[in-house]
């Protein structure tokens, strides 16, 4: 069918974005100034154990060679050491990806259903009360960027009314949960711990909000502006002319064509929420990818870099994925679109 | 002619001002860049903005001599964030003096071409720009550079070159059969013509319309690099590093965080009120 | 009948489907353009007829066939057209919302042409394109207005003075009075016909309307499915028709007079639609929708006939005339 | 007697719009009927203000639309201020509008199938019919409209179909409800001239059938000949002269109808006239007298300044023009 067809040839454009994605990243790896060797043993070791990393990790070899014994050993998972925590960084990603999917899950999924609410009342209200909120709100949040909305948080709900965890992490150390998913409110809920479950949802809620504010907004004002528009179109006029109630015509005529714009830039919103989080997971120390990233740019831990922007992107590419297929079961123009 | 040209002024401003809150933007904009500009002449201790040190003022709440109280080092916060401006307002447009031209050509070479191996490769790198968060990057490119204002220019250069190629590209490749494209195209135009006297001007509607909401943006994704420290660096103040030495002093030095964090709200607030209304004016709908 | 300006030799033009599948929007069309005349191409949407238009301008190269211009087979496989040809062959457009660009003034429009084919200084540039204004009835103040200011007939108009400006020879009219109302219309057909007598154009006027080529054409040719059914001087044409699909279309024309209803074949009732140029039928194309369709056209194809002088058709049932 | 036998009837319809703040003055005191089983044309030129007539009839002005007099009478009543039921109930089953839009009266993303059924449930819905009576009914709407395979039809997505098609389905779908009044706004823009003589008739023998009364929109005056037997000419959102069609098209009186004839290009050659000079008044500051004193090469002082009125001439053709009421 044209919806798999168009599906398949989704996933086949995606290849070719990530491995070009591991191009720009290998160069970034390679410009950094100095040895790599150096930088990954530090300045107290002899030329000769410099020689045997260079060996081992084909750094002889010419740039395209060396591009490919690094690409096919992170296809294998294998990213080298990391320089900050001496471990394999497949390892200390592997620990530290769910907190960090837990964390977009919770700030990208959930927002979707309030936006729509909020853009279809602020719509369906145009210039009441109820609209002119939704807008104020809307400027204010979608202008306010993350970091300092983590700070504020931080501010007023762990000093001023202390109604978060102040200790940060993901769950208080009172509770033991069973290792199922890595994510935790899940694994709770599962083990049947309601109270654990709670617990770690309150050490979610600050940093999700903290993501999820402004891109909520600004889908609601995309639903709601695009809602508006569509409310003066033919096709609307043309049902509304038939006789069909109004409220027929707007859940089954106004509303689809309305949310598609909606579902579309929810893939970039949930990317640049895996961007924000590096900001967010620091903020609230929580123990995730991103914090990790973050300590390995900061260190210029190349190999650990690498792997986690190479990650990010991955977790990002099947995040557009799925909203694009997602809108091509809603919008049946978008499977004929050649999609990019 | 003159009246024609006075009452499309007439016009636009009624669509520009329609929302009534875009002249609030216009407002904050003209503020912001005045505040700036005569930043040396405003600020009450313009020789806080460095390596100063007054041990007898340190940590002081706002008062009348200091309106936003002074941070460890005993210097002016205001007079910090004044001088602050400038370095962001400059990287807003220097970011999108390189970011939109390129932008725009790469697009417009790959709608013109589209469905030819031209628009294949130069799109295909586009998606590869956006695939990642811009931010992420950023901060990568960021980091293995030496830290400092200069390079987070161009790491954030770097990430959003795409964008305004990808709407460049989304005029071009609808307006590429129209006929006046194919006209001149029959008649012997060359390449240069077709694109930056047939297609700019239709383009620029949409490009000004996202340069001014980016602009907030742009100086956001600035003061976030400098708030990890990949920006401007101590003792030079900006908006990103000032939060980031306030945040640990909170709650009891409150000041130190707020100000700045408010500043980085109305700036971004401002350009997007004023994107909206210029939005307005053209019919282009924001992002 | 003066000289030939453009032949069109048996030209075909095949766009390839995605699916594997051709569109044969073309297939197979003759004919002759003499110099100063007009030859209405006449056909419903997907007969080919913008298509010849298009791959006469130079937009397609052809599938097939030959396109001489003064004799220079324009279609050939390689030849790329001299700046000569291209000012000489000047097309006009059917959306007067596109043919020029919203966001330039009218007088850098007009400029295009000039600055590729007739390079000069500013003052006379600007002499030049006045000239061209007041050629096709506009005053010279236009110059400084914007498309949006102006309405869709000037604009068809600006058009026309911009395919002037490079001195052609050959005008291709595609529908370039379809999006206007009648009154505005007029003017057009009008200030062309003008421009045709002045300056001995010829034009190749692509439409959809009948009517109007009774009133503007030296000769009528209706193109059906990318092949041609009839081809006659106008006179000829609408008191004689031949084909079945040429009388199926004239009696489909709404008319507002008894003297025109008096002109209509009579009894023939439009039937079916126009199949899909994918998979057109086998034999003589129009035979799914032919009243009078025989044995024959359902497995042969017709071939062009003189049946006249100069009146030429292509069914099956005017061979035996010939 | 005569005031009986109209379904609809519009007195004295005036219509603005406010755009940017300025108020068009689009239509202005507009009046016309239309017989139970007779047919109705309004021919005018773009901007004339023809679709907004339609548009106001059902009730569907755009936002920034407001009727500023008159009123417009279904069986008598106005519908203008109708509460809300019986105003769906008309618009259900009283009259239905053929969009001139064909690329955007559907609704991209939802299947022909369902806006055929979603349509056709409100307006039988006295009938309680079953699902696939009503797809029963689209099918043969389909194929009236000579649309050969309704069942792909009828599994597609408007942008899988051609403009024409689109036209027709919009045509179809507006028929299968079978409401007493259709208006048809320009509902031939899309089609080849051979699907639109076939459109016509068939609208042409519903009404010869008694089962439609027709108000048909266009700027084609051939296409009203063909379907209608009364006919009223709109100049810039006035009528300026109205009657029984043969007669109106016979001997136009009023100038605009005589020049629009003369432009018209017709099969009996002979040239066409050299068009209207000038342009529609602008709205916002319409001219204070004839809407058509500006472009009227009989124009008078009188034109300038006072509005003409209808003027009969006998045989129930009138025309609102001094000059034929002056007899010049």
């Amino acid at each position: 069918m044209s919806l798999l067809k168009s599906i398949l040839k989704r996933l086949a454009s995606a290849l070719v974005v990530l491995l070009g994605l591991t191009i720009i990243i290998f160069v970034l790896m390679r410009i950094v100034p100095g040895d790599p060797a150096r930088l990954a043993l530090g300045a107290n070791v002899t030329e000769d154990v410099l020689e045997k990393y260079r060996e081992a990790n084909h750094l002889n070899e010419s740039l395209p060679m060396q591009y490919v014994y690094w690409l096919t050993g992170a296809l294998r998972g294998d990213f080298g050491m990391s320089a900050v925590t001496k471990r394999a960084v497949i390892q200390d990603i592997t620990d530290f990806a769910p907190a960090t999917i837990e964390l977009v899950l919770w700030a990208g999924f959930p927002p979707i259903l309030a936006a729509l609410f909020l853009g279809v009342t602020s719509a369906q209200h145009k210039n009441k009360w109820q609209d002119y909120l939704c807008r104020f709100l809307g400027y204010i949040f979608v202008a306010t960027p993350t970091f300092v909305f983590a700070v504020l948080f931080v501010l007023v709900f762990g000093y001023w009314l202390p109604v978060m965890p102040t200790i940060g992490g993901r769950l208080s150390p009172s509770f033991v949960i069973p290792d199922i998913t890595g994510l935790y409110v899940l694994d709770a809920l599962l083990g049947g711990q309601p109270a654990a479950a709670w617990d770690a949802f309150l050490h979610l809620l600050f940093p999700a909000l903290a993501l999820a504010l402004g891109k909520t907004m600004q889908e609601a004002r995309i639903t709601r502006s695009s809602m508006l528009q569509n409310a003066d179109k033919d096709y609307i006029t043309m049902v509304t002319s038939q006789g069909v109630p109004q409220s027929v015509v707007n859940r089954k005529f106004l509303l689809k064509p309305s949310v598609i714009p909606t579902v579309t830039i929810i893939g970039m919103d949930i990317a640049t929420m895996f961007g924000n989080a590096f900001l967010v997971e620091r903020i609230f120390n929580w123990p995730g990818l991103s914090s990790y990233g973050m300590t390995a740019i900061l260190n210029k831990d190349t190999n650990a870099v690498c792997a986690v922007v190479l990650i990010i992107g991955l977790a990002f590419t099947l995040t557009s994925i799925a909203v694009d297929i997602v809108a091509m079961i809603l919008d049946p123009r978008m499977r004929q679109k050649r999609t990019r | 002619m003159k009246a024609e040209q006075k009452e499309a002024m007439i016009k636009n401003w009624y669509k520009f001002s329609a929302g009534g809150v875009s002249v609030i933007g216009l407002a904050i904009v003209l503020l912001i860049i005045l505040l700036a500009v005569f930043a040396p002449v405003i600020a009450p201790y313009p020789e806080d903005a460095g390596a100063v040190v007054k041990f007898a003022e340190s940590s002081q709440a706002p008062s009348m001599e200091h309106i936003m109280g002074t941070d460890t080092m005993g210097r002016d916060v205001f007079s910090r964030l004044l001088i602050s401006l400038r370095g962001s307002l400059l990287m807003g447009v220097l970011v999108l003096a390189i970011a939109v031209p390129v932008g725009f050509v790469v697009g417009v070479l790959a709608g013109y071409y589209k469905d030819t191996w031209v628009e294949t490769v130069l799109m295909r790198i586009v998606d590869i720009f956006l695939s990642v968060p811009a931010l992420v990057l950023a901060l990568a490119i960021a980091a293995i550079l030496e830290p400092n204002l200069r390079n987070s220019m161009i790491a954030i250069t770097i990430m959003w070159w795409p964008w305004y190629a990808r709407l460049s590209f989304g005029v071009a490749s609808s307006l590429r059969t129209e006929n006046y494209i194919v006209y001149a195209e029959l008649t012997g135009a060359k390449l240069s013509h077709i694109i930056f006297k047939e297609f700019l001007p239709n383009t620029f509607d949409q490009i000004l319309t996202k340069m001014t909401l980016d602009m907030g943006y742009v100086i956001c994704m600035g003061a976030t690099l400098s708030f990890v420290g990949l920006g401007e660096q101590p003792p030079m103040p900006a908006l990103g590093n000032m939060i980031n030495d306030g945040v640990k002093f909170l709650p009891e030095m409150w000041w130190l965080a707020i100000y700045p964090a408010v500043t980085i709200i109305i700036i971004v607030l401002g350009f997007n009120l004023l994107g909206d209304g210029v939005g307005n004016i053209f019919n282009v709908e924001g992002k | 009948m003066g000289d030939i300006i453009l032949e069109i030799k048996n030209l075909k033009k095949y766009f390839p489907l995605a699916d594997g599948r051709t569109v044969k929007a073309v297939d197979g069309v003759s004919m002759k353009l003499y110099k100063g005349e007009t030859l209405g191409l006449v056909g419903e949407s997907g007969c080919g007829k913008s298509t010849i238009a298009y791959t006469v301008v130079g937009m397609y190269g052809a599938s097939g066939g030959e396109v001489l211009y003064k004799g220079t087979d324009l279609a050939k496989k390689g030849y790329k057209r001299t700046l000569k040809q291209k000012g000489e062959i000047q097309i006009v457009f059917q959306d007067p919302g596109s043919s020029l660009n919203s966001r330039r003034t009218i007088e850098k429009s007009m400029e295009v042409p000039l600055d590729i084919h007739d390079r000069m200084p500013k003052e006379k540039k600007t002499e030049r394109i006045e000239e061209l204004l007041e050629m096709v009835g506009l005053p010279k103040e236009y110059k400084s207005k914007m498309p949006r200011n102006i309405g869709g007939g000037e604009r068809q108009l600006i058009s026309v003075a911009r395919a002037l400006a490079t001195n052609p020879e050959l005008i291709i009219l595609d529908e370039p009075t379809s999006a206007l109302d009648v009154s505005v219309q007029a003017k057009v057909i009008n200030t062309l016909i003008e421009l045709q007598k002045k300056l001995e154009l010829s034009y190749l006027f692509i439409t959809h309307d009948l009517s109007l080529m009774r009133n503007v054409a030296t000769r009528v040719a209706i193109l059906y499915l990318g092949r041609l059914c009839e081809l006659a001087p106008t006179t000829e044409f609408f008191h004689g028709p031949l084909h079945p699909y040429t009388q199926m279309l004239l009696s489909s024309i709404p008319v507002v007079t008894e003297e025109e209803e008096a002109i209509k074949p009579g009894q023939i009732i439009s039937q079916g639609e126009i199949p899909s140029p994918v998979n057109a039928p086998k034999g003589c194309t129009f035979h799914t929708r032919c009243r009078d369709c025989m044995e024959i056209c359902k497995t042969e194809m017709p071939v062009m006939t003189e049946v006249e002088p100069e009146h030429f058709v292509c069914c099956h049932k005017y061979k035996a005339k010939g | 007697m005569e005031e009986k036998t109209n379904v609809l009837e519009v007195r004295d319809l005036s219509v603005s719009y406010t755009v940017a703040n300025v108020k068009t003055h689009v239509l202005e005191n507009v009046n016309f009927s239309v017989e139970k089983g007779k047919s109705v044309g309004i021919v005018g030129e773009s901007g004339c203000g023809k679709t907004t007539t339609m548009r106001a009839i059902l009730n569907v002005l755009p936002s920034n639309g407001t009727v500023e007099s008159g009123e417009i009478l279904y069986n008598g009543e106005n519908i203008l201020n109708m509460p809300n039921n019986k105003l769906q109930d008309y618009r259900q089953k009283g009259a239905g509008m053929i969009f001139q839009d064909p690329s955007s009266a559907l609704n991209p993303v939802i299947s022909i199938r369902n806006q055929f059924l979603e349509a056709l449930k409100y307006a039988h819905k006295d009938k309680k019919l079953t699902k696939a009576q009503l797809l029963e009914k689209a099918a043969k709407a389909l194929e009236q409209v000579s649309l050969a395979d309704p069942d792909r039809i009828l599994n597609s997505y408007p942008f899988q179909l051609s403009g024409g098609m689109r036209q027709r389905v919009c045509i179809a779908i507006t028929l299968a409800a079978e409401r007493q009044i259709l208006l048809a706004d320009e509902p031939g823009t899309a089609l080849d001239v051979t699907i639109q003589d076939q459109i016509l008739r068939l609208i042409k023998s519903l009404v010869e059938a008694g089962e439609l009364s027709v108000i048909m929109v266009t700027h084609s005056l051939g296409v009203i000949r063909q379907v209608t037997t009364a006919v009223n000419i709109m100049y810039a959102g006035t009528i300026v002269e109205g009657g029984d069609t043969k007669e109106v098209f016979g001997h136009p009186m009023h100038p605009y109808t005589q020049a629009l004839m003369d432009c018209l290009p017709k099969l009996t050659g002979n040239g066409i006239a050299k068009g209207i000079p000038g342009r529609i008044p602008d709205y916002s500051s319409p001219p204070g007298g004839c809407r058509f004193a500006p472009r009227c090469p009989y124009v008078t002082d009188r034109c300038l300044n006072e509005k003409p009125v209808p003027h009969e001439t006998g045989g129930g053709h009138w025309t609102s023009c001094f000059k034929a009421e002056e007899g010049r």
